[in-house]
């Protein structure tokens, strides 16, 4: 899978997107949240008041409920201010 | 129409491209955002340098179309464009050109409305600041949330 | 800024010359009038030829200047502009534009729905059509005095 | 006084403005309404259905009431169709 973190949450964790499989204990966004959180530092900061963050799975808004699976793009950000 | 691009762009060439052979259409309603600086009046420090403009392209395309044909079956339109700029923008710079055409002035008026409140809040876009006192990402304000509200537009977003 | 002219006019121009150097303004709403042509559709007697418009000189400034004024005394505007034209024009030809600046993305989009129901239904220009049919003066319509209602701007007009 | 008149008004008249002196028994704009159509066919013609015309005494709107002085710049017409 493609992972991509925007604005503050790229700087933070201090790459724009990395690519890897889906680990074998994420089903959901939520769990791909707590797994990223244990990879380190950058991650536990940029994720630290995980309720501010947004996530898209193949550019459309998704909850952090929502099922994942090994081909999608998945896309974190704070909230967007357009415009 | 969408275009997301990092060039600027000129208000009467785009409209004159949006309308040019249609005379069905009776006017055109637009908004054009500039880049603000409200916060430098008291303190210099505080002036804004630039802004930058970060965007996911790919799905800032495809999230722009969806509302424009959204707005386009809500409302009698026979044109719209959005025009959305990213990168560096100094003070009074164009950031973003919203248009609706329609032979229905408040019809032009409400969509252009209804597609300018969207962007604020659901457009994949993130600004970063430059001031004397250096970089700030802008946050999201509460007062654009609920004037997209009024609109009711279904999305999938996160419970936040 | 208020500009009553036979020649027609730049967006991007008067746009421009509205918010030079005022860094205070966020955006700008606009609406462009364009002279329609939909009668055609049917019949080739019926396609509208052209519009003249007939105004009256020193009034139109007069009430003009006076609803701008009234638009910046319930909106916070930065600038405000009605260019509006007379003469004869040609469908797809612009008439008018009415663009407001502002802070605040819905003020200017206000003002400008309120200046352009006011504009329809109080300023003294009068729309005479040509179509292979002949000449017809335009009537007023009643959805325009209901949408300048809405704004209930206090007018001294003759009871009707 | 001036009156001026404007869009079909003007047409059937046949004049687009006039000078004259206020005539003695004119008070209002009703009045001058009266008096113009006994002018002429043409201002009878053009005031045949008073209720759609508007006046305007000075640039302002003014109901048919409102009281004239031989300074006036007196104006009728149809009503508009701007914008």
């Amino acid at each position: 899978m493609k992972v991509l973190y925007f604005a503050w949450l790229r700087q933070r964790i201090g790459v724009a997107n990395e690519e890897f499989d889906l680990p074998g204990d994420v089903d959901t966004v939520d769990d791909l949240v707590t797994w990223l959180i244990a990879k380190g530092p950058g991650y536990a900061k940029g994720f630290a008041e995980p309720q501010v963050i947004r996530a898209a799975v193949n550019f459309e808004y998704v909850p952090f409920d929502h099922r994942l699976s090994n081909t999608d793009e998945v896309a974190f950000f704070p909230p967007v201010t357009g415009g | 129409m969408i275009k997301v691009q990092q060039e600027n762009f000129d208000v009467s060439a785009e409209l004159a491209a949006l309308t040019s052979g249609n005379h069905a259409i009776g006017g055109i309603a637009s908004y054009v955002g500039l880049v603000r600086d409200l916060v430098g009046a008291d303190s210099p420090d505080d002036a804004l340098r630039a802004m930058t403009l970060e965007h996911y392209p790919g799905m800032t395309e495809k999230k722009l179309a969806a509302i424009e044909t959204e707005a386009q079956s809500r409302w009698p339109l026979e044109a719209s464009l959005i025009v959305h700029r990213y990168g560096r923008l100094e003070p009074g710079e164009q950031i973003v050109l919203v248009a609706c055409a329609s032979a229905h002035r408040q019809a032009a008026l409400d969509a252009c409305n209804f597609l300018m409140d969207w962007l604020k809040t659901e457009a994949p876009f993130w600004k970063l600041e430059e001031t004397g006192a250096g970089e700030a990402w802008v946050d999201s304000r509460a007062s654009d949330d609920a004037a997209a509200a009024r609109w009711k537009v279904k999305t999938d977003r996160a419970a936040e």
